[in-house]
């Protein structure tokens, strides 16, 4: 295994520094005011709370399997907001941060590793598809609706729609991610592939995946690469921004490549002692996204601490929601799960359905 | 009109796109080549080349995008090139285009057609005459159909195109050449049926696609000898159509189950499995099964030995009979 | 020894390692994590980087650069993480590795292992619970196996990486942790046979992998109600031991089948085909079939209701014995 | 389709031109004998008479199909020549050029084209594996082949080995061949990919592929390409030796884009009038490989035209035997197709070969 140093010493799009500094940068840059820094920051506090709850309730039972966003928050909420209302995006299983942001129901997202749905929220209504497990498979769903995009005449202005795909470092090894890739390439389509690069794909290092920094990948396909800060909040919705529009205004793909760090395990089944040491968890402990927002509101005076109560009540509340909603959750009936394999049910379907019903009723009445 | 099932199909495909603007047509070398069996041919030239377009050589690529454009309101059209290149597309198909209806408990429909040219006996080189539709209808979510002849391909495939489920449509690649009258004003049957083709008495045989032609010659054949065999063209394989499988069976009693997949695990087993159980008083004989053998598909110079032909089939019937 | 099913396999790869220096492991996670059910854990360590690898995350890459290494005289254990996983790899499994044998006239083999964690009833979410099984049972060139008990587990998976032809190795995962006596120095039973496990004579219960635990409850439930059930643990999925299959159910005059795949064209019809045209004459009763719907696998939270039970299999030896 | 100009125009490494004038090249360059440049010569017309051969008995009904290599013969002198005997090559289903370097004979390439066998060498006599029909498969064979030199430390030093893996423009689209890049690049394996750029992928041309050079795509996976003149057979000998040589000395992987020109049609199944200009290939007529190497060995002397003629005598020679062979070739026993399914056979297929067996043996005696 080769691993040049490049890949770890790159430099990214940063805006905002570990301590809070607010940097400038010639290509990337934002304007907001202090309502936004402010609800930049609740976003990554309320996320990060959903993912507390989350694994504390797979911890007592309550959810099968939780997928932790735990340092990725502000890759997730700044590309999330770069997002505009008519833009689609297509996740992996850990974008709870753009789900969020997209306005899908945190308890939609319970509701699937508790095992009580395989989905469950509109895709179209929220453009927001759903949670995609088998990897990389929907980088190619989100190059197709990109091209859907173009023959609908959606792109070229700047009210046009665009797309952005979200995979992991892990990801980016997969042929359809590739594939993905030239499809994109060869129809120009208005798509941002974001990858978060965590540094993990479960115990697997990003240098087993690849020996050059992943955001030169799009070199090779023809299109524009870059890597941001994925712990800077501002930068990754500075570089998504830019990537979405220059989608949307007909430029084509971009890669962003979001350098950043699985604090967590990979799930909740994960042991990440097996394979990975506690100093590089300090080393990233310090970029943490939630306390450089939190430096650069105090330091700019823009967000007092009753501002941070208040986002810590707020997200108390969504926290006990989440809670009291996951507690409250009725399992499916099981003879819901024949419905919607098809549009148009079939015989053998609605023949098997009734058996199952008719079993199950036998059991109520004192079964075998 | 007189048409061959492969210009019957270029038809129906012309007549779903008039009809239905969100239908695409797409896959490797469809557009000024016309596909490399001229299915699609002069549909880029009609319709445009954001209708019909030539996509990059990548299978997986083909349906992962096509999902994507159904996402988006589209119906789109893949063509697979060749039977034995489905494969790289495996995922896409079974994982992805299959389950997303019930994933997204019905909010996102996927009216996405999989066009496959299947089955051998066109003295091909390998992974060119497979049939490989039984790993297709062992999958849930998929809808599974093949057309036999000309009139069938005209409707089937527009009905194909307007299913509001994923169809994978399995092309009988030896019949393509092969005429007959189609009626494209006849009201078609439903594309959930299966048909008997021939009616008959004695023992029924139960085939789809290619194999269809080869029963009915066989029938036409046993007829010659005094046996009246019924020939049902299952048009549909997954859904099964076994009310009127069951039907036929039920009144000849005796049936043989004909296709060139491999036999193990293959549609006959099913239909083996089920005639065996639903019909397990009134049979006469176990339900045979004439197949293809378990082994990849040969070198074209044996491959008629390989595949069921009219002898076989009347072999397997005599042996029916027998019982 | 008291052996998990999971430590079982492990201490199974590890003597096959030992024994031959050309076996390899590879896969995802396999090496420091020892895979995320911890089969090769120890292993890395133990053989090194070199014989035991994690790889980039792409089954086709697997699978496609294993036949690489096994033309090269390696003989690589290749790990699929979960079954639902497997799909991106299809092509090079089933036109590639199931077929390079027949392909070079024997020249070369393939001692490919491709193990794959599958089956139900651990809570888990989509995608890792499948059971995708028939796909490669239909597939002509391929070997499919898949033990039930640590014993065999212990065994069978030195005979599979023995084997100088592609076996698909199907692990039950939900018996990963089930513990049994492990005699490593008995002399193994073939892995090309099928094992009556449990002596019956009302009434023959096939199953496989996971399964075969839930026959074996259901067989002592029905002991106490006066039933003799015997129960065959397949084993072999590809070739089918079919002289053991048809010895038993020769005597018990009754079948019934269960998988957790989906019905349809599942191992279940072959079994059934083949029994109903063999034993035509012999039976009592049809085949019958308890196993998974023709679903997409259901939510974990009603997974209970979608797998085959105990009570269902009951249920089915009821009806069956009502003929 | 965004089609840069770039495409067509990037340079190429060239040691001959189309006027047979011999060019220096500092990376590249190549010391040969006189004998040397004869024999290349030599191997270009004996190639190209293999595939008229085999193209006429196609014509004739005598074989299935025939993919032809006419255009791309020094694309494949070249690279086969450059072949120590050691390394293996992986070829697609056109390569009748590299089977004849690696000594293949050509008749048991006929009678696959014929339906009479599937394969028919032993790929490990022939350190040359079977055709591969399956587009880009073989590239990832090739990788773990070459996955395998590294852990039998055959790799490291002059003497080491390497591998060369065959696949087209339009293979370059496959998800398996760009995880081959990944492979390779992560374990930098002892690979050359050595990609026909013939400028069609049937009727597709490479631009629905690829809006920029294929050598390119190299470089997102973080090894070096090169693009050379496929139809200079020095050319494409020496980079595709000096590409062998980093591999086998522990370098890695490299691409290498011949960039040709299919000057028939795809396959004898084909009709390239339906989708490409006859103006293109009357260009291409102009860099014919064979001419050029002709021209360069009557400009330097050392090729007169008896040497030529003691070529095409040679050339018609061969391909009589060919015709000879292919016509005398006879069909496979019906029963073989059971041999070999499995190194160890099964109860199943004894049966069904019986099965048949018994089956047309009552045909010989009458049948139905
Ligand atoms: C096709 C496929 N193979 C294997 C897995 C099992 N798996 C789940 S997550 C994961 C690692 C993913 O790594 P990465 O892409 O970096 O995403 P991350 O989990 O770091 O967000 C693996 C191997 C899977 N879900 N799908
Ligand atoms: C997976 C797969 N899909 C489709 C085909 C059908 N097909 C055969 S050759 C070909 C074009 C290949 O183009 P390229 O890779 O450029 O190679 P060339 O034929 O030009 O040598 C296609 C689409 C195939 N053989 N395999
Ligand atoms: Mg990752
Ligand atoms: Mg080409």
């Amino acid at each position: 295994m080769t691993v040049t140093p490049e890949a770890t010493t790159t430099p990214l799009v940063q805006l905002l520094t570990p301590e809070g500094e607010r940097l400038h940068h010639p290509d990337y840059d934002v304007d907001l005011t202090d309502d936004d820094y402010r609800s930049f920051y609740r976003d990554l506090v309320l996320v990060r709370r959903i993912d507390v709850e989350a694994t504390a309730l797979q911890r007592q039972g309550e959810l099968g399997l939780w997928a932790s966003l735990l340092g990725q928050e502000a890759a997730q909420v700044g590309s999330g907001r770069a997002l505009r209302p008519q833009d689609f995006a297509f996740p992996t299983y850990r974008e709870h941060g753009v789900a969020w942001c997209k306005g899908v129901d945190p308890l939609t997202l319970l509701a699937l590793f508790r095992g009580a749905s395989n989905g469950g929220w509109d895709p179209q209504e929220k453009r927001f598809n759903l949670y995609t497990i088998v990897i990389g498979s929907q980088t190619l769903h989100a190059t197709g609706y990109a091209m859907g995009i173009q023959k609908d005449g959606a792109v070229g202005d700047s009210d046009g729609e665009a797309v952005i795909a979200y995979f992991g470092d892990g990801a980016s090894s997969q042929g359809d991610v590739n594939e993905a890739f030239v499809w994109s390439a060869a129809y120009n389509a208005p798509i941002v592939f974001f990858c978060q690069n965590n540094q993990w794909g479960i115990s697997t290092p990003t240098s087993t995946q690849s020996r050059i920094p992943l955001y030169k990948r799009a070199e090779g396909f023809g299109f524009p690469g870059v890597r941001v800060d994925g712990n800077d909040v501002l930068a990754s919705y500075a570089v998504t921004r830019a990537a979405l529009d220059a989608a949307r205004t007909g430029q084509g793909p971009t890669l962003v490549e979001a350098f950043t760090y699985r604090m967590g395990a990979h799930t909740t089944s994960d042991d990440p002692t097996r394979y990975r040491l506690s100093s590089d968890l300090e080393a990233w402990k310090l970029k943490d996204p939630l306390e450089r927002m939190r430096s650069f509101l105090f330091k700019q005076q823009i967000g007092d601490s009753s501002f941070i109560d208040s986002v810590d009540a707020d997200a108390d509340e969504l926290a006990a929601r989440i809670r009291k909603g996951c507690l409250e959750m009725p399992d499916p009936d099981p003879l819901s799960m024949f419905d919607d394999v098809y549009a148009d049910q079939t015989v053998l379907l609605e023949e098997q359905r009734e058996e199952l019903g008719t079993y199950l009723a036998g059991f109520a009445g004192g079964g075998h | 009109m007189q048409l061959t099932l492969a210009k019957a199909l270029n038809e129906g495909l012309r007549a779903a796109m008039e009809s239905d603007p969100r239908v695409l047509l797409m896959g490797e070398d469809i557009g000024k080549l016309g596909g490399v069996f001229r299915v699609t041919d002069g549909l880029q030239k009609d319709f445009g080349e954001d209708r019909v377009f030539d996509t990059p050589l990548a299978e997986s690529g083909i349906i992962g995008t096509a999902i994507g454009l159904a996402i988006r309101g589209y119906r789109p059209v893949c063509e697979i090139q060749f039977d034995g290149f489905v494969y790289p597309a495996y995922d896409q198909i079974v994982s992805q285009l299959a389950k997303m209806h019930a994933r997204s408990k019905g909010s996102v429909a996927m009216p996405v057609v999989i066009r496959i040219p299947y089955g051998g006996g066109i003295g091909a080189v390998e992974h060119h005459s497979e049939s490989p539709e039984a790993y297709f209808a062992h999958t849930a979510g998929l809808k599974v159909v093949s057309p036999s002849n000309p009139a069938d391909a005209y409707t089937m495939i527009q009905q194909a195109i307007a299913s509001n489920d994923p169809v994978v449509f399995f092309e009988p690649k030896r019949r393509y050449w092969e005429k007959a009258e189609v009626d494209t004003e006849a009201v078609p049957d439903p594309l959930w049926r299966s048909r008997i083709t021939r009616p008959g008495s004695d023992l029924t045989l139960l085939a789809y696609g290619p194999m269809v032609r080869t029963c009915l010659d066989a029938a036409a054949a046993a007829e010659e000898e005094g046996r009246s065999l019924e020939v049902v063209d299952l048009r549909t394989l997954s859904p099964l159509d076994f009310d009127t499988i069951r039907e036929s069976v039920r009144r000849t009693r005796r049936a043989v189950v004909v296709h060139e997949a491999p036999r193990s695990i293959g549609l006959g087993a099913e239909l083996a499995a089920r005639l065996s159980e639903e019909l397990y008083y009134e049979m006469e004989a176990p339900v045979l099964r004439v197949t293809g053998y378990d082994i990849p598909y040969p070198p074209s110079r044996v491959e008629e030995e390989y595949l069921p032909d009219l002898d076989r089939v009347l072999h397997a019937v005599d042996r029916s009979l027998a019982y």
